[in-house]
Formats: C-alpha cells, sequence, structure tokens
C-alpha cells in the first residue's frame, strides 16, 4: 500500500514538472516586451532567415512529432510484460532504404532553400555602408571609415551603440581585439563571430527606424552576459544630422568653470586610456590617448560625443533615466529619431549608475574575478580599474561628460 | 714433450669474415684476450711515439741557443705531452692490458669478470687519450694557450683515467672471484697476484687524481681564482706522473719477473709467500702517493724534526724500495733452487726489473734532501728508468704469453738480442738524466738553462737512448707481425710452465676452459707432469 | 676465519691507520693527505669487510660454485657507444653545446641499451629466446629510433647539398637522383633474384656518395647568394628594406603565396603603375583605408604589372631611445613579383597627427592610399 | 701422452658483481676523500686579512654574501639513509623471494635519488652563487657537482636492478646486495661532504 502510494506520488512529480515546463515555455512565446525576439524580423536579412524557418519549422514540427510518436508507441506497446524475447534478425533492406531515401529527400528540400538563404545573406555586392566592428572584453567598438557618399570625412569612432541609416544596406566588417566574440541583434540578422586577426562580414537592414536590442552570444570571459549592443536605425536625414554631429570640432568648457575643471580631472585620469577628439593639452598639443599601455585589449571606449549615447559600459547601464528612456523606446518610428537626437540632457542623465560606475567600476560590472591578480594579462586590466576618484573630482567630472555632446 | 689437451679443435679464428666484420668484432668483443691485445696495441703504439718525443727533447736541449725544433711555449707542452704518454699512454694501460689478457687465463676462469666494463675501459681510455692528443695539438695541456683546449687535455685526462679503472676493476674482480675451484688466493700465480695488487692500488689512487681532475677543470673553465692559470696545472697534478704514485704501475713488471723465473729455472718457486708478501709490501707503501706530498728526507732543525722526518721518509719512500729489492731478490732465489739458464722473455724481465731497480732506488735518493735533487731532471730519469724498466718487462711478458695471445713463438735468439739493445736504449735514456740532475739540470726545462758542456753530451746520449728504445719497439712489433702472418703455429706449452693457461690450446679458445680444473696447489700443471718435476 | 684476501686488506687497512698516525702528528692534521689516507683506510676496511663476506670467493669443490652459468658474455657494441658518448660529452663541455647534448643522447642510448642487454643475456639458458626478448622490449624503439637518426642524417647532407649548390643545379641534381632512384627501383622490382646482393651494393654506396656529397657540400660552404644574403642580414626577422635597393640580395626568397585571405580588410593593387586599394565588403575603389586602432589588421599587396615592386606603409617618424635621433616608422613587404601577393599585418597603437598622416605606397607606381586610424 | 686434469664444470661467478662494486666504492671514497682533502688544504690556506676598519680578521674563503641553505643541505642528509634503508629493504624482499616489494624498494631508492639531486639543484637555485664568482664558488660547484654524479650513478643502479627485477630475474640477488652497497656508500660519502661543505662550510 505505501509502495504504491509513493510510486503514484512520483510519477505525480514528474507529471507535474512537465507540465510547468510545457506552461512556461508556451506563455513565454505571448511576451510582450521581448526585444531580443526572433521571430520579430525588423528587416531584409532578418526576414530572410524568417521565411526560411517558416518552411523549414514545419517540416521539422512534422518529423519530430511522427518520430516522437513512433517512439512513444513503441515504447508503451513492446514494453516488457515477461513476453518472450522476439526472433533477433538482421536487416531489413527495403525499410532501410526507406529510411535512408525519405530523411534524404526531406533534407535535400530543406538544404536547397537553406544554401539559397545563406548565399542571399552573404550577398556584399550592393553595400552602400560600411562600419568596422571590433570587439572586446566586454563592449563593442563601432568605428566608421571615411566615406563622403554619407558625409563621413573623418572616421566617427563610437561604441555601445551602433547608429546606421534605416532602408540601407549597411556592411559590418567584425573582428576582435582579444577573444572571440559574437555579434547579433536578432531582429536584424543572425549572429556572426568576431574572431581576432580575421575579417567577418555582416549585412544589416533595418526597415523603419527604431531601437534593436542585441546580445554577444559567444562566451567571452566574466561579463560575456553584460556585454549588449544596441542598433540605432535612423532615418537618412536624421543620420545625416548624427554624422555631422559626430564629426564637428570639440569645444573646450570656458575656463573657470566647474566644466573646466572637470577636464583637467578627465585630462589627469582618463585620458590616458579615453581618447576624446580634439582635446587639446595645456601647450596645445593634441591628447591621445594610450589604452595599449594599460587594458588587455589594447582600447578603451571612445568618449567623443559621448552625450549622443544612451547607454554606457557596453550598453550594460543606461545614460539616461528610466523616464527619458522610455520616451526613446516607446516612440513611434517617425519620431524616433527626433527623441534619439535629442541625447542625454542634464536631467535626463543617469546620474545614480553613472556616479557609481566613476566611483567604482569593477564592482558594477564583473571583470576579473581576482583583482589582485592581474599577472595572466601582463598586469593589464581588464575593463575599467577602480581609480580612487573623490567625490569632489566625481562632480567635476560629470559636469565635464555632460558637455561631451 | 706432454701436451695437455682439454677441447682441441675450437679456434678464436672466424673464417671467411670480411674487413669491416673483423673490425666489427674486435669493437665488439667482450673477450679478454681480445680487448687485452688492443690494449697492449695501442700502448706500445704510444710508446714508439713517446721515445720520438723523448729523443726530440733530448736533441732540442744539446744546443739551445741554435737550431730550435721548436719555442718555449710549445717546449713545456711537448715535455708535459710526454710525461703523459710516458705514464698513461705507456706504462699504465700496458700493463692493464697485459692483465686483462693474462689473468683470467691465470686463475682458471672462462671470462674475465665483468668483460663489457673491461671493453668499456679501454674504449674510455681510448677515446680519452685521443681527447688528450687533440688537446696538444690543439695547444692545449698544461701551459697550452688555447683556454678550451686546455679544459679538454683536463677531461680527457679524467675520461683516459676512469678508463683504466675499469680496466682495473675488472682485473682485480677476476683474480678476487673467479678463481678454478681449489685455488685459493695464495695458490694464485704470482703475476696475477701482482696484477690484484697493481689493480686494487690503482682504484684506490687514481680516483684522487680524477678528484683533482675535477676541481681543476671546474675551476679552470670558470673562474681560475683557486688553482691558477694553464701553466701551473701540474702543481696540482704533478704527482700523478711523478713517484711513489708510477709504481702502483710497475707492481705488475716484477710481477713478470717472479713469474718467469721460476719457470725458465724450471723449478717451484722458493718463498713464495714472502714473494707476494713483498709484492703487497711494495704497492701498499706506494699508496701513500696519494698523500700528494713528497716526502723529503730534511736533516736540519731539531732532533724531533730530523725524526718525524726520517719516519715519514723511511715510511713513504723506503718500504716500496724494500718491497721491490725482496721481490726481484726471492724471485732470482728460483736459480738457486733450478737450473740456470736464459731466454728471451726473462732476460727481458730480468733487465727490466734491473731497471725498475734502478729507478726504485733513484727516487729513494732523489727524496734525501741534502742530495739537493728534487726540481732537476734526475726526476725525469727517474721515470725513464721507471716506464722503460716497465716496458722491457712488459715486452718479457708479451714475449712468455704470445704461444696464447697469438699462438705463436718469437724467435728467440732475435729477441734476445733486442732486449741486449733495449737494456742499452733504457740506461742511455735515464743515466745521464740523473748525472745531469746532480748538474743541477732543471726538471722540464728545454731552453731556459745552459747545457753547453758536458750536459751537452748527458743529453745526446739520453736522446740517443730514446731513440734506441723506439727502434727496439719498432722492431719488437715488425717481429710480433712477422710471426703472427707465419702463423708458426705455437705448441700448448713451450716453456713447459706451472700455471693454468698453458693446459690450453695455443692460441687460447674465446672460452679459454671448456671444462674447468679443480686445482690443489699453486703451481697444478707441475702436479700433473710427474716426468718435470723438479726434487723439492 | 681470515682469509687471504682479507689478511691483505686488514693489513693494508692498518698499514693506513699507521700512515694517518703518522701523517696527523708528525706533518698536518688539516693536510688534504691526511684525509685522503683517512679515505683509504675506509676503503680499505670496506674491502676487508667484502673480502671477509664473500671469504675470498674461494670454492673448493663444484658443488659450491653455484649459479654457475656465466659463459663469455656476448659480443656487445653498447661498452664503445657508451665510451663514445662519454667522450662526446666531455668534448661538448670543452667545445661545442651542441655536441655535449649529441653525446648525452648517445650515452643514454647506449646505457639503455647496454642495461637491456645485460638483461636478456641471461634472460634463460636460450640464447634464441634471449635474443627474441630483448627484440621485444627494444625492438620497437630501436628501429624508428634508428631511422629517424638516418632520415635526419640523410635531411641534414641532403640540406647542404642545396645550400652549397646553385638553384639550378639542385634542381637539376635532385631530378637526376630521382631518376636514379625510379631507375634502381624498377630494376629491383624486374629482377627479384637480384635484389639482395644488388641492394646490399646500392645502399651503402648510395649512403656514401650522399655523404662524401654533403661533406663536401658543408665544406665549401653555401653559395655565394646565400653568404652575401646572411651579410646582409636578411634572415633577420625586423630586416626591412622600404626605400632604394641597397642590398643586392634580400627579397629573392619570398613566399608570395598568402593564406591568410579571412583576414585582409583591404586590398592595395598597382596596375598600369598605378596604385589602387579596395576594401574587403565594398566593391568599389577608396582612396582612403581606416583600420582600428591596436588590432592586428592585415592588407594584402598585390603586384599586377612586370616590375617587382613592393608596399610601404608609412607611419610617421618617432624617436630612436632616449636620443634625438628621429627615424621614420614603417615597414613594407619584401618584392613582390609579377601576379604575385604579400600581405603586411599592421597593429598601430597611436592615431597620425595632422603634420604626419599615414598611408600606403607603392616605390615607383603613382599615386598613395590614405591609411587612417581613429 | 694426453693428461687430462681432474675437470670441473664453469666457473661460478662468486658475487662478482658485489666484489667489483666494493672496488667501484672504494675508488669512490678515495675520489669524494681526495676532493675533500683538497677542499680542506684550500679551506685551511685561505689568506687572512683585517678588515678595512681593522677591527676583525677576516678569512678568504665562504663569502659573507653566500648564505648556505641549510634546511634543502640537511633535508638531503637525511634523504639519504632513507634511501639506503630502502636498497636494505630490497635485500631483505629478495631474500624473501618477494619479487613485488624488491621492485618497489628499488623504485622508492631511485626516486628518493631523484628527490636527492632535485634537493641539490635547489640548494644552487637558492644560493644564487655563480660558479665563476671565485675560488670557493667554483670548489663547491666541483665537489657537490661530483657527489651529483655520484648520485646519478645510484639512480642509473637503482634503474637497473629495477629492470632486472621487474624483468624476472628473481635469482639475481647479487644486483641488489650490490646496489644496496652502493647507496650505503653513498649514504657515507654525502654525510662526509654534508659535515665538510655544508656543516663546516
Amino acid at each position: 500500500m505505501d509502495t504504491v502510494s509513493r510510486v503514484k506520488s512520483s510519477r505525480r512529480r514528474i507529471l507535474g514538472t512537465l507540465v510547468g515546463i510545457a506552461a512556461s515555455a508556451t506563455l513565454a512565446g505571448c511576451a510582450q516586451n521581448a526585444p531580443q525576439d526572433t521571430w520579430e524580423p525588423k528587416g531584409p536579412n532578418a526576414e530572410m532567415i524568417h521565411d526560411l524557418d517558416n518552411l523549414v519549422f514545419p517540416i521539422a514540427y512534422v518529423v519530430g512529432i511522427i518520430v516522437l510518436g513512433l517512439a512513444l508507441y513503441i515504447f508503451w506497446k513492446f514494453k516488457d510484460r515477461g513476453q518472450e524475447i522476439p526472433v533477433q534478425g538482421h536487416g531489413k533492406p527495403y525499410m532501410e532504404i526507406t529510411l535512408t531515401v525519405v530523411p534524404a529527400l526531406i533534407l535535400s528540400v530543406v538544404g536547397v532553400f537553406t544554401f539559397r538563404t545563406i548565399f542571399d545573406l552573404a550577398e556584399t555586392q550592393d553595400t552602400e555602408i560600411v562600419i568596422n566592428v571590433t570587439g572586446q572584453q566586454w563592449w563593442w567598438e563601432y568605428d566608421y571609415p571615411v566615406q563622403p557618399e554619407h558625409g563621413i570625412n573623418q572616421p566617427i569612432v563610437t561604441s555601445g551603440q551602433l547608429v546606421f541609416p534605416a532602408g540601407t544596406k549597411v556592411l559590418l566588417r567584425e573582428t576582435s581585439r582579444d577573444v572571440i566574440h559574437s555579434y547579433w541583434i536578432p531582429a536584424l540578422n543572425g549572429k556572426k563571430d568576431a574572431v581576432p586577426g580575421r575579417v567577418h562580414l555582416l549585412r544589416l537592414e533595418a526597415n523603419e527606424p527604431g531601437l534593436y536590442a542585441g546580445q554577444c552570444a559567444e562566451f567571452c570571459g566574466l561579463s560575456h552576459a553584460n556585454m549588449r549592443m544596441e542598433a540605432i536605425a535612423l532615418s537618412k536625414e536624421d543620420f545625416a544630422k548624427w554624422v555631422a554631429n559626430q564629426q564637428k570640432a570639440y569645444v573646450p568648457p570656458a575656463a573657470g568653470t566647474v566644466e573646466a575643471e572637470g577636464e583637467a580631472v578627465y585630462i589627469a585620469q582618463c585620458a590616458r586610456c579615453h581618447q576624446v577628439n580634439g582635446l587639446k593639452d595645456a601647450q596645445g598639443k593634441p591628447i591621445i590617448s594610450a589604452p595599449d599601455e594599460y587594458v588587455y585589449s589594447g582600447a578603451a571606449p571612445n568618449l567623443t560625443a559621448l552625450m549622443t549615447r544612451n547607454t554606457f559600459a557596453g550598453a550594460m547601464f543606461d545614460l539616461v533615466n528610466e523616464k527619458c528612456r522610455a520616451d526613446v523606446w516607446g516612440a513611434p518610428s517617425e519620431k524616433f529619431g527626433e527623441a534619439y537626437l535629442k541625447g542625454v540632457t542634464e536631467d535626463c542623465l543617469n546620474q545614480k549608475d553613472l556616479r557609481a560606475w566613476l566611483r567604482n567600476a569593477p564592482e558594477m560590472k564583473p571583470m576579473y574575478a581576482e583583482p589582485n591578480l592581474l599577472g595572466p594579462s601582463d598586469g593589464k586590466y581588464r575593463g575599467m580599474p577602480y581609480l580612487a576618484l573623490t567625490e569632489d573630482d566625481i562632480d567635476k567630472l560629470v559636469a565635464y561628460l555632460l558637455t561631451l555632446k | 714433450m706432454t701436451t695437455i689437451d682439454t677441447h682441441v679443435g675450437v679456434s678464436t679464428h672466424t673464417t671467411g669474415s670480411s674487413f669491416v666484420a673483423s673490425v666489427g668484432q674486435w669493437v665488439t668483443s667482450s673477450d679478454h684476450k681480445k680487448i687485452g691485445r688492443l690494449f697492449i696495441g695501442l700502448s706500445l703504439l704510444y710508446a714508439i711515439a713517446v721515445a720520438v718525443i723523448g729523443a726530440l727533447i733530448g736533441f732540442e736541449r744539446i744546443n739551445p741557443d741554435g737550431a730550435q725544433f721548436f719555442d718555449a711555449d710549445a717546449a713545456l707542452q711537448l715535455t708535459q705531452l710526454h710525461r703523459h704518454a710516458l705514464v698513461f699512454g705507456l706504462l699504465a694501460p700496458l700493463f692493464i692490458g697485459l692483465a686483462i689478457a693474462v689473468v683470467p687465463m691465470q686463475v682458471g676462469a672462462r671470462a674475465i669478470a665483468l668483460p663489457r666494463l673491461a671493453q668499456l675501459g679501454f674504449w674510455g681510455w681510448a677515446l680519452g687519450t685521443d681527447l688528450v692528443l687533440i688537446s696538444f695539438i690543439a695547444n692545449g695541456g698544461p701551459g697550452g694557450g688555447s683556454s678550451d683546449m686546455v679544459d679538454l687535455y683536463l677531461l680527457g685526462l679524467g675520461l683516459s683515467l676512469a678508463g683504466l679503472l675499469a680496466g682495473a676493476v675488472s682485473v682485480a674482480t677476476t683474480v678476487l672471484t673467479s678463481r678454478a675451484p681449489g685455488m685459493g688466493l695464495m695458490d694464485v700465480p704470482a703475476f696475477s697476484w701482482s696484477a690484484l695488487m697493481g689493480s686494487v692500488a690503482s682504484v684506490l689512487s687514481l680516483p684522487v687524481a680524477i678528484g683533482t681532475v675535477a676541481y681543476l677543470y671546474v675551476d679552470h673553465t670558470y673562474s681560475q681564482t683557486a688553482f691558477g692559470d694553464n701553466k701551473v696545472i701540474n702543481t696540482w697534478l704533478g704527482w700523478v706522473y711523478a713517484q711513489p704514485q708510477t709504481f702502483v704501475l710497475i707492481v705488475m713488471a716484477l710481477g713478470v719477473l717472479a713469474e718467469i723465473a721460476p719457470v725458465t729455472a724450471r723449478t717451484r718457486q722458493p718463498l713464495r709467500p714472502v714473494l707476494l708478501a713483498g709484492i703487497a709490501l711494495i704497492t701498499t707503501a706506494t699508496l701513500g702517493a696519494v698523500t700528494q706530498t713528497a716526502h723529503v728526507l730534511d736533516l736540519s732543525g731539531t732532533t724531533g724534526d730530523k725524526l718525524s722526518s726520517t719516519i715519514l721518509f723511511l715510511f713513504f719512500n723506503g718500504l716500496p724500495l724494500l718491497g721491490a729489492l725482496v721481490t726481484v731478490a726471492v724471485a732470482m732465489l728460483s736459480f738457486k733452487e733450478g737450473r740456470p739458464g736464459v731466454n728471451a722473455s726473462f732476460a727481458f724481465a730480468l733487465l727490466g726489473a734491473l731497471m725498475l731497480l734502478a729507478g726504485v732506488a733513484g727516487s729513494f735518493v732523489q727524496h734525501i734532501g741534502d742530495a739537493a735533487l728534487v726540481g732537476t731532471s734526475f726526476g725525469e730519469g727517474v721515470t725513464a728508468y721507471v716506464v722503460y724498466g716497465g716496458l722491457l718487462a712488459a715486452l718479457g711478458g708479451i714475449t712468455y704469453w704470445a704461444p696464447k695471445l697469438w699462438g705463436v713463438v718469437l724467435d728467440d735468439k732475435k729477441v734476445l738480442g733486442l732486449a741486449g739493445l733495449g737494456f742499452i736504449g733504457v740506461v742511455l735514456a735515464s743515466l745521464p738524466l740523473y748525472v745531469a740532475g746532480f748538474a743541477d739540470q732543471p726538471v722540464d726545462a728545454v731552453n731556459d738553462f745552459d747545457y753547453s758542456g758536458p750536459l751537452g753530451l748527458w743529453n745526446v746520449l739520453a736522446g740517443a737512448g730514446s731513440a734506441v728504445i723506439a727502434l727496439v719497439v719498432l722492431a719488437y712489433v715488425g717481429l710480433l707481425f712477422a710471426a703472427v702472418r707465419k702463423g708458426a703455429g705455437a705448441s700448448d706449452d713451450p716453456w713447459d710452465a706451472h700455471t693454468l693457461e698453458w693446459s690450453i690450446p695455443s692460441p687460447a679458445p674465446a672460452d679459454n676452459f671448456a671444462a674447468l680444473a679443480t686445482v690443489s696447489s699453486s703451481e697444478p700443471l707441475l702436479d700433473v707432469k710427474p716426468s718435470q718435476e723438479v726434487p723439492a | 676465519m681470515f682469509t687471504t684476501g682479507s689478511k691483505y686488506f686488514i693489513g693494508l687497512t692498518a698499514l693506513s691507520v699507521v700512515a694517518t698516525v703518522l701523517y696527523l702528528f708528525l706533518v698536518n692534521p688539516s693536510d688534504l693527505g691526511a684525509l685522503a689516507l683517512v679515505g683509504l683506510i675506509t676503503s680499505a676496511a670496506t674491502l676487508s669487510g667484502v673480502s671477509i663476506f664473500t671469504r675470498d670467493s674461494d670454492t673448493e669443490t663444484v658443488e659450491q660454485a653455484v649459479d654457475a652459468s656465466a659463459g663469455p658474455a656476448s659480443a656487445s657494441f653498447w661498452p664503445i657507444v657508451v665510451a663514445l658518448g662519454a667522450a662526446m660529452v666531455l668534448l661538448g663541455l670543452a667545445t661545442e653545446p651542441v655536441v655535449f647534448v649529441l653525446g648525452i643522447a648517445v650515452l643514454v642510448g647506449g646505457g639503455v641499451e647496454w642495461m637491456v642487454q645485460g638483461w636478456s643475456d641471461r634472460a634463460s639458458a636460450n640464447a634464441a629466446y634471449n635474443s627474441e626478448v630483448r627484440a621485444k622490449v627494444l625492438g620497437g624503439i630501436e628501429y624508428p629510433g634508428l631511422s629517424a637518426v638516418l632520415t635526419i642524417i640523410v635531411a641534414f647532407l641532403f640540406s647542404r647539398i642545396f645550400l652549397a649548390v646553385s638553384k639550378d643545379a639542385a634542381t637539376i641534381f635532385f631530378m637526376l637522383v630521382a631518376a636514379v632512384i625510379f631507375a634502381l627501383g624498377f630494376v629491383f622490382a624486374a629482377r627479384t633474384d637480384l635484389r639482395k646482393k644488388a641492394l646490399s651494393v646500392v645502399l651503402p654506396v648510395s649512403i656514401a656518395l650522399l655523404a662524401i656529397a654533403g661533406v663536401v657540400s658543408a665544406l665549401s660552404g653555401e653559395r655565394k647568394q646565400l653568404v652575401d644574403a646572411a651579410r646582409e642580414d636578411h634572415f633577420a626577422i625586423e630586416h626591412r628594406e622600404c626605400g632604394e635597393e641597397a642590398s643586392k640580395y634580400y627579397d629573392k626568397h619570398a613566399n608570395n603565396r598568402v593564406p591568410l585571405r579571412k583576414a585582409v580588410i583591404a586590398t592595395i593593387t598597382v596596375e598600369n603603375n598605378e596604385v589602387s586599394a579596395k576594401m574587403i565588403g565594398l566593391d568599389r575603389k577608396v582612396d582612403t583605408i581606416t583600420i582600428p586602432r591596436m588590432n592586428s589588421t592585415t592588407v594584402l599587396f598585390r603586384n599586377l604589372d612586370d616590375s617587382e615592386r613592393r608596399l610601404v606603409v608609412n607611419l610617421g617618424s618617432a624617436k630612436v631611445g632616449d636620443t634625438d635621433v628621429v627615424e621614420p616608422l614603417g615597414t613594407c613587404t619584401q618584392l613582390t613579383g609579377k601576379g604575385q601577393e604579400q600581405v603586411l599585418t599592421l597593429t598601430i597603437p597611436k592615431p597620425a597627427t595632422a603634420e604626419e598622416p599615414f598611408s600606403f605606397t607603392v616605390p615607383g607606381a603613382n599615386g598613395e592610399i590614405k591609411l587612417v586610424v581613429p | 701422452m694426453t693428461l687430462a686434469l681432474p675437470s670441473a664444470p664453469a666457473p661460478a661467478p662468486r658475487r662478482q658483481l658485489v666484489v667489483a662494486t666494493a672496488l667501484v666504492v672504494s675508488a669512490a671514497v678515495m675520489l669524494i676523500a681526495g676532493m675533500l682533502g683538497m677542499w680542506m688544504r684550500f679551506r685551511a690556506g685561505a689568506p687572512v686579512r683585517t678588515s678595512a676598519d681593522g677591527l676583525e680578521q677576516i678569512k678568504d674563503w665562504l663569502p659573507a654574501s653566500i648564505k648556505i641553505p641549510e634546511v634543502a643541505a640537511n633535508t638531503m642528509a637525511a634523504t639519504f639513509p632513507f634511501a639506503a634503508l630502502m636498497a636494505q629493504w630490497a635485500v631483505y624482499a629478495s631474500k624473501n623471494r618477494d619479487g613485488q616489494h624488491r621492485s618497489l624498494a628499488l623504485i622508492i631508492t631511485g626516486v628518493l635519488g631523484v628527490a636527492i639531486v632535485n634537493a641539490q639543484l635547489a640548494v644552487y637555485a637558492q644560493m644564487g652563487v655563480g660558479i665563476s664568482d671565485g675560488a670557493y664558488q667554483s670548489m663547491f660547484y666541483a665537489i657537490t657537482g661530483t657527489m651529483l654524479l655520484l648520485v646519478s650513478g645510484g639512480i642509473v643502479f637503482s634503474a637497473v636492478a629495477f629492470f632486472r627485477s621487474v624483468g624476472g630475474r628473481n635469482d639475481d640477488s647479487h644486483v641488489i646486495t650490490a646496489h644496496a652497497l652502493y647507496w650505503y656508500f653513498l649514504t657515507a660519502a654525502f654525510t662526509a661532504v654534508w659535515f665538510f661543505v655544508y656543516v663546516q662550510k
């Protein structure tokens, strides 16, 4: 009696678990705010993949159901009831041929479409704009090669948010400075690895202006989960504005202001690694950062026009507070460019996270398991180090950073 | 003539082997007779070279201002090379080789103990000596100009010493462990006994030299602070080439005489235990050489000083002389008991032993402080007596055992003639240096001394003596070659001898004894040859 | 109780004690002789002990002579090998380290062989079985090891020949060698009856010929061109001659094939004396190449003209060390012939300044490609 | 007339290896004794000079900058008896015809030998003495290097004995005895070196 009830209860438990998994899987499909949903393509490349999915998945469902059903049937039909072991034969040619030919046919059908899609996705002949994408622990750098037809007359370097014109065929040239990363904006295309020493190409195109979220898709170290990216598609006009803004000359803060003091702090503390184009030292010589001397990957985000971005620290944190963020994310497509190009104003700034970051970056983002052990990285940092800034310095720095628009 | 035949028809000769195969056989053979012959052959080659160098040095000294064969630096190196080749190219390997070749047969063993160690010993010595030669040729050796080659000299010396040690260990182990059933150590033939003594003495004294070489090498290569530069190497290593250390190697020469004398006299050795004790005495006393100090009799100072100097002098220099005298005297006692007679091997052995006595006595005199002979060429004379005396005795031994080693009996008259010539050569090569020593001719110097007057004559004679020795060895080797080529088959026991090796065929088969004898006396063959028994 | 041998060694011990005492009192207790004599006491006592322990190894009867299977040891190659190894080690100590290392190898190899042979010689009473177990233990190492050594020697000798003769002669030489090998192989295949005898002639002869040719080549030295190239330091990894041709032989042996297609971010081509560039993924010519800062980036150079060309990248200038000497920075490819390609891999830590922009140029051809590093 | 001697079968190699090892050991004792003697002669003969301030007499032997790592040296000295003990265990096991323990004992001896070599190398590393720095230094390396070679010989001996042991030579107890003799020698020799070089310095 006791035994039976225990068996029953364990069965019930298994059943309960299965039902739970199925229910959560089903319910997950109903998520409303799912920016990285692969089933909602927002550009031609993702649509190609989606179209292929629409063909392949039904076939796969049918095959899967048949196979699963047959397997269950056989489990049930031939389970051990104490019957004799059937005669053990060796081979049934007709069945074997059938079981080989049918999957082969199915696979060929699937294969034809798959290969077509793969080749279509690899097309680069009609590229309209090229952007270099370089991964490192744990952020993405975007640099825009000189392309006068897009108004880019000097290179633009940014990070965290990839800004590009909507309705334009964008070609990303991916590479990496340290380990293998993978670039993935699900709404715009599949994923593509960024491998040190190699250049991989990935096409992006957005149908509408908007914000498309993504996530590094190759485990790349401690903060892999925090290595995010956002692709910002702007209308062509808005993009031209953005380009113009990125290239405008640096305006130093007026002498005697708190911003000017912030600039001094920046030069003393930050300019070693972070480049701000046009920044000059007391002698009037351009200050060129040297992250290769301090950081393992040899690079740190370029902070020119920082306040035109909505995120920082590898898109892990928002640079704007929640209200302003909702304004951008929630803006309809036609108003999106306007909302985005507003940038970060003083009242929109996410003071809390930015200050915490300046106070002690490694505490905000896991960078190395044991900060004291920098040995394996040749004594260089992975990510931003703890700088021991005073609150006073932080105040000045924030004021200065707000001028970088 | 009685033939004792254990197993006829076993031959050491392989048939139809090509040149390569025969070289391969010599290189890989663990047959002690082959290894011994390799040692003997190579050291005889060195004997010729050494005598030639000796002649060159002698003639160089005649006229230091006139024609020179070589400059001062080269002269220093040449005298060092001469010394080295005398002791470790000629004397030591010659007797180790003779012992390796003969001892296992004498003690009734089918093989030498640890044959591969003996093999290793030969190749180690040969290659080490090659390295030494290379170093001298490339301006190395003590006083050499090339630092690397001085290192190489030290390393090669170490290797050749280690090789000789390996051979000595093999010989001593054979005598100690491979004797025929019934043969106690007291029954061991005189030569084998001397081989045991000489080998043990080498085993106990040469490592001290190797240790010094290790120090010298490290110091010379890396800092040259502790032991000084190239030229003073021999301050530290000189004792290895000097008396009494070289006496360690002549014990076997006296053993050759002790072996041949009773056979020639056709009698059992009288006072045999005393003979063995004499041989033991000279080796044991010689081991004092490991103190690396010359114990000079100094009769100045207080009575206590005089006493201690005398005790040390007698202990370290007197005992070897006593041992040598006892050995030779007891060996010669055979002729009192037996019939007098002379043959070539005995002549060589006797003359050699006499030369050795002259050398040992000379060494005794040299260490008397008042004679003021230390540092003069008197010491060179002692070395010449010792080494060339050893050479003569060894040639006696080779003549004696030639039937077993090559299957030939050498022409007695011709060899006798060579023995006489050799005697003249040795006396010429050595005695004038004694005289020159009294005239304060410095040791090892060639150029920086006035050799005019009677000294010129002494050095002419010494050079000529060396040349004669070179000729004698050359002629002897020629005789041996000719005899081997002719293949004059020797009978199994041509000398009507006493010991086990004469019970097997000539030349000895590869594994010596097909079946082993149980022996019960020190002259086992005499026991089974009633017709030859000499009444005691 | 005391055997002859032990009596002798005990006497030796006693005499050493006497000598030591004399020495300690009459000479100098801290002299080296004293310690050597103490050593002598120790050694003699050891030997006495062993003599007593083994009772002089006396045996009176055959029965006492136990485990009497010791025939003469078989012939052995290894003592001479070990001695040779030792001599090589010492020679190497005094001269070339490589000889020392080889000597160690010979010593270890010979020692292991000796050890196994020593064991297998007495593994059983049956000689055939013994050689079989020896082969079982070592055969698996010996043959591959020996062939590896042989291969190295043959390769080394061939390399000496290659380096000594001119390129053309080497080609002809090895064509002939190949032809001869082919012909001999054919003969061996066809005439099975000849094989063994012929092989035993042909193999030693060819090895001897190879050895002679190799040694002669090694002694005659490398061909002049290579010697000159070495003198001009062409084999140094940092050697780049980007300006006028100063040296005669540099670049003659450039490897003009490029396996790094996937790493190439841009291709610079010279055609009809004009320099042009294309960037990956963009199907048109560009006059500016932008490459990420501090990232290993590869640029491909392709020469379509008849004359040999090289791609030069100009990266401004910098002071040399702590001195005031200013030297131009930059590097270049080796000379590239018609239709051939070379790559330049650059990692640029700092962007250009306004005074000293970066660029790619090809000496002898018109035009330049701007290099932008953000 | 042919006379035949009373014949006997092939001769017995009566503890050949033990006797030969005893001879080798004697030679090695002389080697070490000679080297220690030379060491003492140099130590005794090292010049004494007055220090710069005139207050101390300095003996120019062991340079003041050199600290002998005594822990490692003492550890070595303590390891030798254990190695010898293991070698004796092999003899014991061999007498009991216990092949497994014999092999085990031999391999432990060899491993202890390797540990000793390692310790000696550690001593070199810790001292950080340049071999070419002076008289003491080169002599130190010469004598400890020679000892190192002798220990290497012991390891080779252990390897050979082990190989024969696992090779099934069960009745070959001479090798094991000789092996033990050699390790006793090493223990004694190192004790002397340890005393003169590491303790007395």
